[in-house]
């Protein structure tokens, strides 16, 4: 039952890092090849299923949390409060999360009214940042999706987003992907 | 939760907004958002947006835009000969304000999606990495300072949005009073109507409220060239007993 | 291969704490006996052989740690030239380098969250210290930073900290000063 050399290093490093860290800079410190390293992940990934531990990424950027089904008993520990957010605020995420990267005028578009109020909420609540200006008249500032987005909502990347069915049923998978 | 200055996220006489307004029109009546004809609902939304007690200044050209979209897609309806010029049916299509509809509809089961999660409260915690013994080095004071400006930065604007405009006019106030005033003379122009400078939010809701009372075939609304004055004149009614 | 239940809510709650957990406390927070969470440490300590991770114990109170095979990689990532801390704990460092001395009521109210884990984790790390209570209703603690936050960022005094225009370009003042 034990775990290959590389994934044990790996894991030693991740649980002491106090950021993400990129798979890059994971296989310069541990020695290896960043697809031994791939590998390495893989197997910590699964090796993690039922137990109070699993793998979170962005991109190539990896970090041990804290299986959301323990939540509970964590914030239990931790004192943590509830995340609690207006239904106005909720459909601006959803937009921001769905469709990043994306400007405030894109989310207006879609939501028919102005937003805003709930990207400044959601900003101090850095569940969304601003990612840079996009190359178009007005620079206006495009909004992506944070780190703490994914922790708050126990998602283990953009791509465990739950899959909503538009009301046709088919247009289910213009998410994160366009 | 949070300390400091909540800012209020305004839901408008329950709507999230005009679009959610529309949708909730077809969900209520159960119709099938790709097939049912949108300017079917036009008398409804036009009646659902005067019973608004107050409409809040700043969102009121939302649901106007809106409103004089199902407005134009009904009369079209009504008027084959109405057909849309080429300017129009670039971005005014039925079609289009459909698409949005749906994305719209998406959107919001995906803000139902996340709200659930939200309220499961199964989030993922990280360590802060708090055991390491050795002592730091290393750190950088811009890094320091570019922290402390975005702290500053999502402070001052916390606050700035708390600022509400206090303006509003209601759409069923001034719906009374034109039909007051038109009551007792034949006909106005659009301009007077609007006094001396108004508001955008008061010229908004004197424009819905002219809607309105075309709706209810109150009064008739005449322009006789392109940017031309405005004409609101008394509807002549017919007798009783003869149709329309 | 799962675990218990009683073990993976252990587990998640070792994993977040940044010191020692006593197994009454532990008990207390997951819910259960004493005797059962003996029996959950039992089985992680099992489970974390050939691991990356170790389950260490004083008396009665637990810890997850590092493996001691792991200790080179873990000194490399530790020891490479530079402070890591995540965003939550830069910012945390940021109100308290800037506004010392301040409360952690007051550190909260500026970053619009819970500041818990940051504050303890900043301690740790020597970077920040109570300075003393402060004459004010509830006696909360005063925290400023210390002489190796300024070894650190190679600061020769707190007056020697960047200047920072505020985003509207004028209070710029109102580090350290006040």
């Amino acid at each position: 039952m034990t775990r290959s050399v590389i994934a044990a290093a790996v894991e030693a490093v991740l649980f002491v890092a106090e950021k993400p860290v990129s798979r890059a800079e994971l296989a310069k410190t541990v020695g290896a090849g960043t697809k031994a390293v791939g590998e390495a992940l893989a197997e910590l990934d699964e090796w993690y299923q039922g137990t109070g531990l699993r793998l979170q990424h962005e991109d190539d950027d990896w970090q041990i949390v804290t299986a959301p089904e323990q939540a509970p008993f964590v914030a239990t520990y931790l004192g943590a409060d509830r995340l609690r957010l207006s239904t106005a605020a909720l459909e601006t995420l959803a937009v921001v999360a769905y469709r990043q990267p994306v400007t405030r005028a894109e989310v207006e578009s879609i939501r028919g009214v102005n937003c805003d109020q709930t990207i400044y909420t959601l900003m101090s609540r850095r569940l969304i940042a601003e990612l840079g200006r996009r190359e178009a008249p007005g620079s206006p500032f495009e909004y992506g999706t944070t780190w703490e987005f994914l922790e708050c909502f126990g998602l283990t990347s953009l791509g465990a987003l739950p899959t909503v069915l538009s009301p046709d049923g088919v247009r289910s998978d213009e998410a994160v992907t366009n | 939760m949070p300390v400091g200055p909540r800012p209020p996220d305004v839901a408008v006489a329950g709507f999230e907004g005009p679009l959610d307004l529309l949708l909730e029109l077809v969900e209520e009546k159960r119709l099938d958002i790709f097939t049912v004809p949108l300017g079917e609902l036009a008398d409804e939304y036009l009646a659902r947006v005067r019973a608004m007690d107050r409409l809040p200044a700043d969102e009121v050209s939302a649901f106007l835009y809106i409103a004089s979209r199902l407005v134009l897609l009904k009369a079209r309806s009504l008027l084959p000969s109405l057909s849309p010029t080429a300017e129009e049916d670039e971005v005014d299509t039925e079609e289009e304000l459909r698409l949005r509809l749906i994305e719209y509809a998406t959107t919001k089961g995906r803000a139902a999606a996340l709200g659930d999660r939200m309220r499961a409260g199964e989030r993922a915690f990280h360590r802060e990495g708090g055991t390491v013994e050795l002592p730091p080095k290393g750190g950088d004071p811009d890094v320091l300072a570019a922290a402390w400006l975005k702290v500053l930065s999502l402070t001052r604007r916390t606050e700035e949005a708390v600022e509400v405009p206090g303006e509003r006019y209601s759409v069923e106030q001034r719906t009374v009073e034109i039909e007051a005033l038109i009551a007792e003379q034949p006909s106005a122009t659009f301009a007077t109507l609007l006094g001396d400078r108004p508001t955008l939010g008061y010229a908004i809701v004197t424009f819905i409220a002219l809607l309105d009372l075309y709706r209810r075939l109150v009064i008739d609304i005449t322009q006789d060239e392109l940017f031309g004055e405005i004409r609101v004149e008394r509807k002549v009614r017919r007798m009783e007993g003869l149709s329309e």
